[in-house]
């Protein structure tokens, strides 16, 4: 079982959570994060004074899955729908997980996903 | 009564419009500061009415218009103020707007860093007896009003002295951490824009009881004065607009809102003196001295968070100096004499070695004794948490 | 017109005053609840001005002003109220303004866990029926107005009634779940100081129509009324601030807001029958019996969420019984007898007697007959969720 | 002076109360769009005043009750405007305030992706020359005026002008991303309803002014319109209300504020010319038309992020119609003659055929030669952020 | 070392605290999150037009537990608050967690959590 | 490959950038948490009652690093900035990461960070 942990474009979430749908994978968590990278801060004014405003906004979903190759139908979706080609479209990070529980049921692991 | 009853009427609705400013400046300084000290501006700026209400009922009406401390408590309304059309409660009821205002002022200069009680007690001490001595001596038929010193609704009586003491407050606390680091001035942007604007917006219906209100009966003048102090006010903004807009390629909606008041603020000194031509000559002159002494002071690493010394002080003394130049008949160029252009300086210069030493003396003796700033800690974690435990949005309540 | 146009004028200007009193309401009780319950507060606080119109309309002003059910939509305007120097358009709508003041309060007490439609239908009965009985009885020359109890602006007719409404809610309704748990008090802090800042300056701001108002005509009594308004409201709030600083350390802002509409409710019974330092020395008394009567509220087991019982009901009653001590002439002071104490007990008692049980009544039947209190799941989901279909903020919409 | 003075004080107040409904607009249309463009839509309502001014003075004024260009810069008050009983610069403000209004009407609807430059070059124009020629036919002593179409307060020549000058520009603007995807209409939920709500009610005040100010007198007709201003509204709210909850199960609550905006655009022509009753009936349909309305454009693929099209264009036209229906005397109810409504269908015709048409080449030149919309990727990200440089919240600061 | 990510419904987070404490893990860090899952969004109203709002709102809790048995106690006391049967309950991962420092001590592992 | 999740004084934040920035890791992630863990609530007031805010605020990073040799760089930028002395200074997890992609050229693991 493996989380993915995926940082992207805040437009982009409710075509991402679309395409994960359409294959199939029917959960997952979201949350605005903000972030930096080789897409820099930007310049705002306050004022008379301009700054820099140094993360830009994100937004972070979480995805556990089964296996293989649900892993790899959720990279496809994130991966088709957060692609623009520009700076900025964000990373993938997939983290190892040992164990899960469904509270309700207390289905472990596989079940609980 | 023996009373013109339109003119009461006049001037006691302009007093609850200028009464509303209070809610103005307390919009605009909590939208111009960090959402951890929104809670403490909010505070300060609801309980400095009440302040002034006691200060000036006390002690500085009397001090104003009596010229002396006889009424502690004053409720002789009956003695008179010397050629006063409506009855001396309304009369003191438009006073205590005014001077409550001059306290507001100080509260947003001073804010993010300021004790409460410091300001509680500033706040007490600038309407029982610093602004009540320059009042006397324009409004009150003390020295300047004799002398011909023109200040019609208060650029300098009021927005002035705010502005000074103001200046005063930012010197002996100095600046907020973090907004000169390194040689390096930095923004340190307000929290809500939302609540800015509402604050300006307030505050510019409430100009219209403060400079017209300030004729004191309803007549001929009112209408025209209104006009006036509108015309100055958006000539200045249009300016803050424009300049804005050329130097960031972007226009600034905070520099919007203070180029506003700035022309307000201006033209308070002359509305009744001067055309609308002119006034609107002033407004632009107002959004010019209100985009660049932002920076200016600034530059002296001094810190205002909402721009109060350039607003008030700055634009309080172009205001009322340019009354030497435009006023019909009086001013420079009708008359051709720099005569009203020098009194307007005395005025000014009163004002300033007043105000300017007296607030000084009495921020620096609270910071002896008992300290003007809160700890370092304190101001890091907001003064919501510190001075007021409470703070100002609880947006996660589902939980 | 045989009318005083400046009195019309004054009356008009005072009712749009009482009339943005919703406004104030709103975001006051907005302010103090839970950002899941806003759009529910603000919907409710905006409707009732609607309902109020219906209802007073229809049934509640011929009931108070003509003693009877004759004109279901009232608009026999040529009809006359006796002694009334104003048109009775301006009257009407005058008073449809105050009407509905005493439904919004009701509306803040019963915040967070009523169902809109109870709220809805309670409302209307309130502004047709209950209301205009007290009203008929003191202001529309009843017998408490024969006997000489004296309320000028309401501090029992709309507030207390206002407030004893909305004790029986409260007492029907039950507590948020959570207010008690295991024994202990929690506090159910509110979610945006900003909107309770402001709708309490609004309040204030409304006050000046409420009561000087109430005169009916502008004269020499409209300035005295005006000052001991809001010599009584301030006063209040610095009881509170200091009363809240000594018990926690730091002055507690909500209960500062609240001293402040204390104090003024407290003054509105006798703002035009007293003398501004008696004026001040019943706002010092609000201050204490808001900061005492919250708590002890709490202690009943009775859940206020904007402390609307101890704002309006306990200072209601308290304003009321002053002006029995404090009255020019007549007040226990003055004329060293307990009679006007007596008119104002009995005042405060048939008001008791019938507001009360008859909003006991109408709340218990509201229970029965479709439930008076929203689900616990939408209470923890909040009711924008449940009742309204909305929520007040959207915020991360850069999605 | 000559004038009467009860007179000048009404228009000069109601006038402040129409100048505040700028901030009404401000915050209603804030409070309906999403947080990444409040900043872009306060600064256009508060900069629109400014820019109203300075058309209105320099070209729109004269246009309008000189009929001609003769006054650049207007300032000869002497020369009167015929029949009036108040001094022209009150005149002058107050007409300013409703010129002002027509522009802040646009504003909303072609919220979210208008270049802020097009828009204050089409205010301009609008309050410099489109507005005053509608306003000249109608209350400059025009054809229409002459002909007998009545249009009291401005139904038509106000927010009919704003509804079409607002339909131009969405027609030529597009919708906002999103909002028509696959065929399907999706809503675009507003960020904040404390803010709507709060716009709303400052509306609803400002509404007292514009209504009842438009008799530029006080006199016996005032407390009537006021009454009719209030009833529609309200009936309009209710019928929202009703209407929405059937439809949805839950009471919506934007439909129940711009419900109660509908039913007092639809009152604005006849509130001085019906009676109540008949107000409340134009207030029932208002309700009916703002509920369908809404839907009706979206169907078209029309895109108007606040619903200013239905609020004020549609209710705009139905109310200055249905006053050839329920006039006193003229309307088809007691006379029996089609005739009024002949007249109010030419004076909405009249409006039709001028402002749509000028406004869509205006709109269409500015497309052509600024463009009008901001890019695709500014709009995803938020105007504030590409046009402003400045965000409206920063709630995070504890960093 | 283990890190204890738990998804859950906003309002039983002081419970679970509280069930964490009497557990002895007087420790965690809780951030506001969106989810979907069996529980899917629900219907909201603007201005005339219904519409489907995706997500919904849960908490997410992360704590980090030194060994098998802290992990179980602190299992059993989100498990037992956050239970109440319905859909939407919320979901525990169980990730590995290699390394853990106290950045006011520099303590590590172990001693760290 | 291995992801730093540290919890933070959120005012340090713009100081640990810079640092990191300088030890040559210019990206990360940062979200707004609270926290509860020796450092405990505090007490708030409103209208008239005192209460307790269970959760204080912090502030958390998520970095992501190639190797031995970054992961030590960021710790030490995190480390050297973030301390005060003082309780509530925060913590860091260190989590494996078993892949990492970049969405916008499809890059993998070390190349992707
Ligand atoms: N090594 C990393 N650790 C944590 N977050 C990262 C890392 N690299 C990138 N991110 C996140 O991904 C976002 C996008 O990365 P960026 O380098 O700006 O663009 P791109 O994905 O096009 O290379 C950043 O804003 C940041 O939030
Ligand atoms: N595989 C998953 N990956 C990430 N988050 C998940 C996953 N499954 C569930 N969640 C989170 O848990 C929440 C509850 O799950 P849900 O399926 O709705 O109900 P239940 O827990 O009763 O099965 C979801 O809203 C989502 O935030
Ligand atoms: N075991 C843990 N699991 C998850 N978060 C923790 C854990 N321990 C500490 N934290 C987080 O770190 C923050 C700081 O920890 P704390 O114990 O208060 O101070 P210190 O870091 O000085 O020991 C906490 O507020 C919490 O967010």
């Amino acid at each position: 079982m493996k989380m993915i942990v995926a940082v992207v474009q805040p437009n982009k979430i409710s075509e991402i959570k679309d395409a994960l749908n359409a294959a199939g994978i029917e959960r997952l968590t979201v949350l605005d994060v903000e972030g930096y990278g080789k897409q820099k801060g930007h310049t705002e004014i306050f004022r008379g004074r301009e700054y820099e405003v140094l993360f830009t906004r994100k937004t972070q979903i979480e995805v556990v899955v089964k296996n293989e190759q649900e892993k790899q139908a959720a990279l496809d979706a994130i991966i088709k729908t957060a692609r623009t080609g520009n700076i900025g479209d964000g990373k993938i990070f997939i983290l190892p997980v040992e164990e899960v529980i469904r509270i309700r049921t207390g289905e472990k692991n596989e079940e609980a996903i | 009564m023996e009373f013109n009853l339109v003119d009461t009427l006049w001037v006691l609705i302009a007093a609850l419009l200028v009464f509303f400013m209070n809610a103005g400046f307390a919009f605009l300084e909590a939208g111009f500061v960090r959402a951890k000290n929104t809670v403490n501006v909010l505070a300060k700026n609801f309980i400095v009415f009440g302040l002034a209400t006691l200060a000036f009922w006390a002690i500085g009406y009397t001090l104003m218009f009596k010229g002396n401390f006889s009424a502690v408590f004053f409720s002789d309304y009956k003695s008179g103020v010397e050629g006063l059309k409506i009855p001396e409660m309304v009369f003191f009821f438009f006073q205590l707007a005014f001077a409550a205002t001059a306290a507001s002022i100080v509260s947003g200069a001073v804010a993010e860093r300021i004790k409460f009680i410091s300001f509680i007690i500033f706040s007490l001490i600038l309407v029982a007896f610093i602004y009540p001595v320059i009042g006397m001596a324009t409004w009150g038929g003390g020295f300047l009003y004799k002398y011909g010193f023109i200040d019609f609704a208060g650029s300098t009586v009021v927005h002035s002295v705010g502005g000074w003491a103001a200046l005063a407050g930012i010197i002996v606390l100095g600046a907020r951490k973090g907004k000169f680091k390194e040689g390096k001035i930095n923004a340190i942007p307000g929290h809500s824009m939302p609540l800015a604007t509402l604050g300006t917006f307030i505050l510019w219906l409430g100009w219209f009881g403060f400079n017209p209100g300030s004729e004191l009966a309803f007549d001929e003048k009112v209408p025209l004065i209104a006009l006036n102090t509108n015309l100055a006010g958006v000539s200045s903004m249009l300016v803050a607009t424009i300049l804005s807009w050329i130097k960031f390629k972007k226009p600034d909606f905070g520099m919007i809102l203070n180029g506003l008041l700035a022309g307000l603020v201006a033209i308070t000194a002359g509305c009744a003196d001067v055309t609308p031509v002119w006034a609107s000559v002033i407004g632009l002159l107002a959004g010019f001295v209100v985009f660049f002494g932002i920076p200016f002071f600034e530059r002296l690493k001094l810190d205002d968070p909402v721009g109060a010394t350039s607003v008030h002080l700055l634009n309080g003394m172009i205001g009322t100096l340019m009354v030497g130049v435009f006023a019909v008949d009086k001013g420079l160029i009708d008359s051709g004499s720099f005569s009203q252009i020098i009194k307007q300086l005395s005025g000014i210069g009163f004002t300033f070695i007043v105000v300017f030493p007296a607030s000084l003396l009495v921020w620096f003796l609270l910071k002896l004794v008992m300290g003007m700033r809160v700890s370092e800690k304190e101001e890091y974690e907001g003064l919501d948490y510190g001075e007021m435990g409470y703070e100002a949005y609880i947006l996660d309540d589902k939980r």
